[in-house]
């Protein structure tokens, strides 16, 4: 045969190593990988709320969402909680060892909606890796936002995700954060309940001057939403992030359809304007 | 499992032991009989006991056994408790160790003993017989290989990923799947009782490939619609119990839970 | 003298199915020998009482996966005299098409990677591919082509659901015919050539003793696998249908599996029991090789088997071309349909390891009684005879360096099947 | 467009000449199926009102075929599908099937696969007239004003050819001695005739214009679960329709302890239980309901949103092939009428 590969082939993954990794709790592993050529690694931009495909060859490849921020360029930063086939043999991989990536895939947060506002920013356990990205980004670009406000629950202390780093944020004093846990023991240091539980230490918000992000466990997005309209959020202004199965990422496998839109090209990330029209939402 | 030197990958060769049960040697025939990859198994893998193709086993810690047959007599069940206990992971291969069999179609009618008499008449054996079982039945398993005999690309992807400390992958579709990629006319248009739908795939739908409709080797699709099937194939004037017959021949006893409750 | 009151060979290694054998030792002299069949009872006659003849059709086969094509193929021939089907010419030669398939595919498994490594020393044929790369090489595409053979006529490589009462589901095509003849003619000088390796061997003489023989005779003066008349090495002929004359069982309490005995002494089938009954009828190549390898010893000495098998090797490469020929000539094969719900039958067919009986009463287009004899089942016992002659010259002879391999090397010979012999009759024997 | 006449007693002639453009493929009978092939003799071709059981998509989306390769270096594609073709007697529906593929599968990012397959084939139509299920008529699939080479109207003692591309022409050009400039008025009166004969020869029809606000309106309708409840999730439909586009990608190693092997794409359903399922066991289309509402929805309204129009091309293959008769036509009557039609 003699064709001609002219076009670059979309779903050839890239290798990159693994620089790091640490275990953020149990079976939930952070992982620091950079694109072993350098030029690609530097010229790989990205927004927050987008994702890669990560293979590990022979055993397949899923969608991760990208946990560090694109002001940070070189590294990319995931978490990745072990589930299944692929994640298990990522767990296996140690530092140094090679992974494949393509991407960056998904639409991202809408940033030129938020810019100039304050922002609150709304996690659920696992939501908080893709919800790091705009954290870093907001605290990284500190005057393109107003006031920003950084809200997380996770089920138990034990549960809860980049301890060390989140309590450090604390001490900062351009960003307000607000940390609480379902159920809390004796050392836990912050609020005990639901994270919508949260909403009362908010200081007044200025509804027209305000965007809000919210990424969590499907049963938590409805309670949250309802917290963001009390607070007269515009529906529009009120961004959420989906998951569904993927295969391709790219919008051709189908897998990860809701209705007539892909997760993954007119996703993962939705306003909840967008969302009010899916029949199918969980 | 993967080290890393002189710039190749390459995985260690797991130890496996290959075992054969109560069945008809299919399920280990078929890997012998894959001509394209038995030498590159035997190359991949360190082969510990494979009593049908090779003498002198050695008995001791396995990273993968894979179980062929039903559990028929009590000398059985003590060696697959022996064997759970020095292996990493254990497979069970082929219809008679996922589901126990064509040989546990009876299974809760409680005919064995008089069908053992009929058989053997009052012998004592060496070992008693018990009433066949899958492999889970006694202990845990880890991957399932189903089929009757298993096929050939289903059984090596499994192998190949166990080699390289990978999980295998389910297939959770059934045999209409692979029929229609074969481009065959689903015999359920001229009311031919087929339970492809039923019936778990992988075999590359053998049967309707030559016009011949699924007899279920490879066990129940959990996914099926049995009340609708059945009532389907009722409708071609089958009665309710020649399809349960049929139904019941490869899933033994495991079939029955789906067949009663109508699916999972 | 070592004092050795019991050998145990167990699990006994490149047999299909799990075994075992027991020799116990009284005063220099074997006193007990049991060949274990330790794979637990199946009772298919059991599981088909009630199943209508294409069920029983797609069970049977199941009793054992090398000779998978043998029980549907003796199955066909007694349900079909049962339930009044008559097949057509090119049905027949299908048929045998498919039985030559599976000669070809059991033969070279045995020769080339079960008994083989025993003669020349190895543990298995990987291990000796090393040396005899060029054999080994070859007797796989042999049993390849073989198993080509059984997938396209059977419907898949072991269990195919293809042969049905009364003809076929799907035919191979005109080109996949002219390819198996093809390659029947390319494959068969290296048969040929086994003949010479294996007359070159040296062959034990240990455990040498007159035993009888037992086979099926064809319904024509060729050699052939088939038939409806048992014949025996004294010269008595019984008519399939009769075979309860022929053949008396009994259950032993070491095996599940029974035992046959013909004139109440064990007796052989197989190969071996073919071509010393029959093996005057070649003609060709395999009348050469069968000239060549044939001598008096055969009769006492099981271990020839394996040169019986590879003489048939010669024959069904032979065939093929001859009933590939006919078939393209245009016989015909169209599925005949049954003439009577109710009637008896008894199919007898020569699996590669020798007669293979199913026997079946149906009534109202459902199966009542079955009955199966398989081969296994019937030299079992002959097996047995064997090793305790062997142990009684290696004990006397003080060579007792070997012994184990020695007697599994005479029960491999047989190449015994033992998912097929675990499971038997309906007769019951207190 | 040009119009051009032929003899019918050249076709055969004219398509064989075609294999210098590629490898000659047409719906042929494969096991007395007729299936979309390579063709060894053009003899092998054949034409008729039926639709291949399996539509073109498979030509151009293969059923499974490997995607790359990999080892310790990395991933490499394979393009060993990729080859010069000519497709011979493809239906006006299945051309439209491919346009409607093509806004999923050569929208950026580009899938280079299906994009090689159809740089690289010829389409040549063929006229056709209704068969007892075609609904062409209903989704105004029954002629098509582009996607193909050439395009072939049957009307008895000659055809009139379309020449729709440049390649077609280039085609024509090879042997032009077959074909006549003079379209006359009597021919397009008498094409005239034939379109109007066939347009009376629908034997079934079905509300596909206003579907899409008929399925928004039944989302909750208590209907999907008496389908939900015959459905067999045998998958036969998303196989034998021409715009299912779904896959799923399998690894496989080789047999060896080197890091080699595959990553594989093969046809999936939306039907399959694990179509939806993700990790830790949470499956957003657990019923069958809720599949079906997702392969409907695609066939009769979402695709509407962003490809121009529903996805259904009104071949009629899921009336055929269903064994429990769920197809468009009877989901489009149900929720229409409220009441699940009988067999
Ligand atoms: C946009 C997006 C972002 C994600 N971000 C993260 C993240 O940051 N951290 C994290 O731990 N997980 C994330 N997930 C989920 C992650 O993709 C799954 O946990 C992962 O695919 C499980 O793969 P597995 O092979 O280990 O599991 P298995 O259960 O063995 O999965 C089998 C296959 O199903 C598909 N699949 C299964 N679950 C999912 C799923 N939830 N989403 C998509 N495909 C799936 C994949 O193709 C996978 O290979 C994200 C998912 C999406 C869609
Ligand atoms: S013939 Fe059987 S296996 Fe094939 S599609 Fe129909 S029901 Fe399914
Ligand atoms: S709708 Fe029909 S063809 Fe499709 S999965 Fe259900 S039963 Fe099968
Ligand atoms: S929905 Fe049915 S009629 Fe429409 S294109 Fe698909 S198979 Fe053809």
């Amino acid at each position: 045969m003699t064709l001609i590969e002219t076009v670059e082939n979309p779903f050839k993954p890239k290798a990159a190593r693994i620089v790091r990794h640490y275990d953020l709790i149990k079976d939930h592993r952070f992982f620091q990988i950079r694109h072993i050529d350098m030029a690609k690694a530097m010229s790989f931009s990205y927004n927050p709320g987008q994702f890669i495909m990560l293979s590990i060859p022979g055993v397949g490849e899923c969608p991760f969402s990208i946990s560090s921020t694109p002001s940070r360029p070189g590294i990319l930063e995931l978490g990745v909680r072990r589930v299944g086939k692929l994640t298990e043999s990522l767990f296996q991989k140690r530092d140094n060892e090679v992974v494949y990536i393509r991407g960056p895939y998904g639409n991202g947060f809408k940033l030129d909606k938020m810019v100039d506002k304050d922002l609150i920013i709304v996690a659920g356990g696992l939501g908080v890796i893709p919800l790091r990205s705009i954290l870093y980004y907001a605290l990284d670009n500190r005057d393109q936002f107003k006031r920003v406000f950084f809200l997380y629950g996770a089920r138990t202390p034990n549960e809860f995700l980049f301890k060390t780093e989140f309590f450090q944020l604390k001490n900062r004093k351009d960003i307000e954060c607000l940390y609480t846990v379902d159920k809390s023991d004796a050392e836990w240091p912050h609020a005990t309940g639901v994270v919508t539980k949260l909403f009362k230490n908010l200081p007044e918000i200025d509804p027209s001057e305000t965007t809000a992000v919210v990424v969590g466990p499907p049963v938590m997005y409805k309670f949250v939403i309802d917290e963001f309209l009390k607070l007269k959020i515009p529906k529009n202004l009120i961004q959420l992030s989906l998951e569904r199965r993927m295969k391709c990422g790219i919008g051709k496998c189908g897998h990860c359809a809701i209705e007539h839109l892909y997760t993954c090209m007119d996703g993962p990330v939705f306003t909840y304007w967008d969302t009010l029209h899916f029949r199918e939402l969980i | 499992m993967i080290e890393v030197g002189n710039n190749k990958l390459t995985v260690v060769k797991p130890k496996v032991g290959i075992y054969g049960f109560t069945g008809c040697a299919g399920d280990q025939l078929l890997i012998i009989h894959t001509e394209e990859e038995i030498l590159n198994l035997f190359n991949s893998v360190d082969i510990r006991s494979f009593v049908m193709a090779s003498s002198n086993p050695t008995e001791e810690e396995l990273d993968v056994a894979f179980i062929e047959g039903s559990i028929s007599t009590e000398e059985e069940r003590e060696h697959i408790l022996k064997i759970r206990k020095r292996a990493k992971i254990l497979v069970a291969i082929g219809n008679c160790a996922v589901s126990g069999g064509l040989q546990s179609m009876f299974t809760g009618d409680n005919t064995f003993e008089k069908r053992m008499n009929k058989v053997y008449g009052d012998v004592e054996f060496l070992t008693n017989p018990l009433e066949a079982k899958p492999v889970d039945a006694f202990v845990v398993v880890d991957y399932y290989l189903p089929g009757c005999p298993i096929s050939a690309p289903q059984a090596f992807a499994l192998i190949s990923r166990l080699i390289h400390g990978a999980i295998p992958e389910p297939y959770p579709h059934p045999v209409c799947h692979e029929c229609k990629l074969n481009e065959n006319r689903c015999l359920l248009l001229d009311k031919i009782t087929c339970i492809g739908p039923l019936t778990a795939g992988g075999c590359g739908s053998a049967c309707p490939n030559h016009g011949l409709p699924c007899v279920g080797c490879w066990g129940p699709n959990e996914d099926g619609n049995f009340e609708h099937h059945l009532e389907l194939l009722e409708s071609f004037g089958k009665t309710r119990e020649e399809i349960r017959r049929l139904v019941r021949g490869y899933g033994g006893h495991k079939i029955l839970k789906f067949i009663d409750k109508g699916g999972k | 003298m070592p004092k050795k009151n019991e050998i145990r060979i167990e699990p006994l290694a490149r047999v299909e199915g799990h075994g075992g054998i027991k020799v116990e030792i009284e005063n220099n002299k074997v006193s007990n020998v049991e060949v274990q069949v330790l794979e637990g009872p199946r009772l298919f006659e059991t599981l088909v009482v009630g199943k209508t003849p294409q069920e029983d059709l797609s069970i049977v086969p199941r009793i054992c996966a090398i000779c998978n094509l043998s029980h549907k193929y003796a199955a066909l021939r007694g349900l079909e005299k049962a339930v009044g089907v008559k097949v057509d010419s090119g049905t027949k030669l299908y048929r045998q098409l498919m039985h030559h398939g599976e000669m070809i595919e059991s033969h070279s498994l045995h020769i080339y990677f079960l008994a083989l490594p025993d003669f020349l020393g190895y543990d298995n044929a990987v291990a000796m591919a090393d040396k005899y790369g060029a054999v080994v090489t070859k007797a796989l595409q042999l049993k390849k082509f073989g198993n080509k053979i059984m997938r396209m006529m059977g419907g898949r490589m072991i269990h195919g659901e293809n042969p049905i009462l009364g003809g076929f589901g799907k035919l191979p095509t005109k080109e996949e015919l002219i390819e198996v003849k093809k390659e029947a003619i390319e494959l068969l000088p290296f048969a040929v050539e086994t003949i010479d390796l294996l007359a070159g061997l040296e062959i034990p003489a240990h455990m040498e003793r007159e035993t009888q023989f037992l086979c099926c005779k064809p319904p024509h003066d060729d050699y052939d696998y088939y038939g409806d008349v048992l014949i025996t090495s004294d010269g008595s002929e019984y008519s399939a249908d009769d075979y309860k004359s022929a053949i008396k069982e009994r259950v032993v309490s070491h095996s599940f599996a029974k035992r046959g005995r013909y004139n109440n002494k064990p007796f052989t089938v197989g190969a071996l029991a073919r071509i010393l009954l029959l093996g005057t009828r070649l003609t060709d190549k395999a009348g050469e090789a069968r000239d060549k390898l044939i001598n008096e010893r055969w009769h006492r000495n099981p271990i020839f088997n394996n040169h019986a098998q590879a003489i048939e090797q010669v024959f069904s490469l032979e065939s093929i071309p001859k009933i590939v020929d006919e078939l393209l000539a245009g016989a015909k094969s169209k599925v005949a349909k049954s003439t009577q719900a109710t009637g008896s039958g008894t199919g007898a067919v020569e699996a590669p390891r020798g007669t293979l009986i199913h026997h079946y009463d149906v009534k109202e287009g459902l199966i009542t009684a079955a009955d199966f004899i398989t081969p296994t089942a019937m030299f079992l016992d002959d097996i047995e005879e064997f090793i305790r002659t062997s142990g009684d010259t290696l004990l006397s002879e003080k060579r007792m360096d070997n012994i184990e391999l020695e007697f599994e090397k005479i029960a491999r010979a047989y190449d015994p099947c033992i998912s097929c012999s675990a499971h038997l009759v309906k007769v019951v024997y207190k | 467009m040009r119009i051009l006449k032929m003899q019918s007693k050249f076709l055969d002639v004219f398509l064989e000449s075609l294999n210098k453009f590629g490898n000659l493929y047409g719906p042929t009978y494969k096991n007395k199926v007729l299936s979309y092939d390579r063709l060894a003799n053009i003899s092998d071709l054949v034409l008729t009102d039926e639709h291949p059981m399996i539509p073109i998509k498979k030509l151009f989306h293969p059923m499974k075929f490997t995607m790359l390769h990999f080892n310790e270096m990395g991933f490499t594609p394979d393009y060993s599908t990729i080859e010069k073709r000519v497709i011979l007697g493809v239906h006006p529906c299945e051309i439209h099937s491919l346009l409607i593929l093509d806004s999923v599968f050569m929208r950026e990012p580009m899938d280079p696969y299906y994009a090689q397959l159809r740089q690289n084939s010829a389409i040549i139509g063929f006229s056709c007239l209704p068969t007892e299920n075609s609904l062409c008529f209903s989704t105004d699939t029954d002629i098509v004003e582009e996607g193909f080479d050439l395009f072939f109207v049957n009307l008895g003692e000659y055809f009139l050819v379309w020449v729709g591309s440049s390649l077609g022409h280039d085609m024509i050009y090879e042997r032009e001695e077959f074909f006549d400039k003079n379209v006359t008025h009597d021919d397009i009166q008498e094409y005239v005739e034939w379109r109007q004969k066939k347009n009376k020869m629908f034997k079934k029809s079905f509300e596909f214009d206003s579907m899409p606000d008929i399925m928004e309106l039944s989302y909750e309708s208590e209907i999907w679960e008496e389908f939900a409840k015959i459905c067999l999730s045998c998958g036969q439909c998303s196989m034998v329709c021409p715009t299912c586009n779904c896959y799923s990608v399998t690894d496989v190693f080789d047999v060896t302890n080197e890091q080699i092997g595959r990553r594989d794409r093969n046809w999936d359903s939306c039907m399959y239980v694990d179509y939806s399922l993700v990790a830790g066991g949470h499956n957003f289309r657990a019923s069958r309901g809720n599949r079906l509402k997702l392969w409907y929805g695609h066939k009769l309204k979402t695709f509407g949103k962003d490809y121009g129009r529903p996805g259904c091309v009104g071949c009629g293959r899921c009336v055929d092939s269903c064994p429990v008769d769920i197809n468009v036509l009877t989901i489009s009557e149900a929720l229409t009428t409220k009441e699940v039609p009988e067999k």
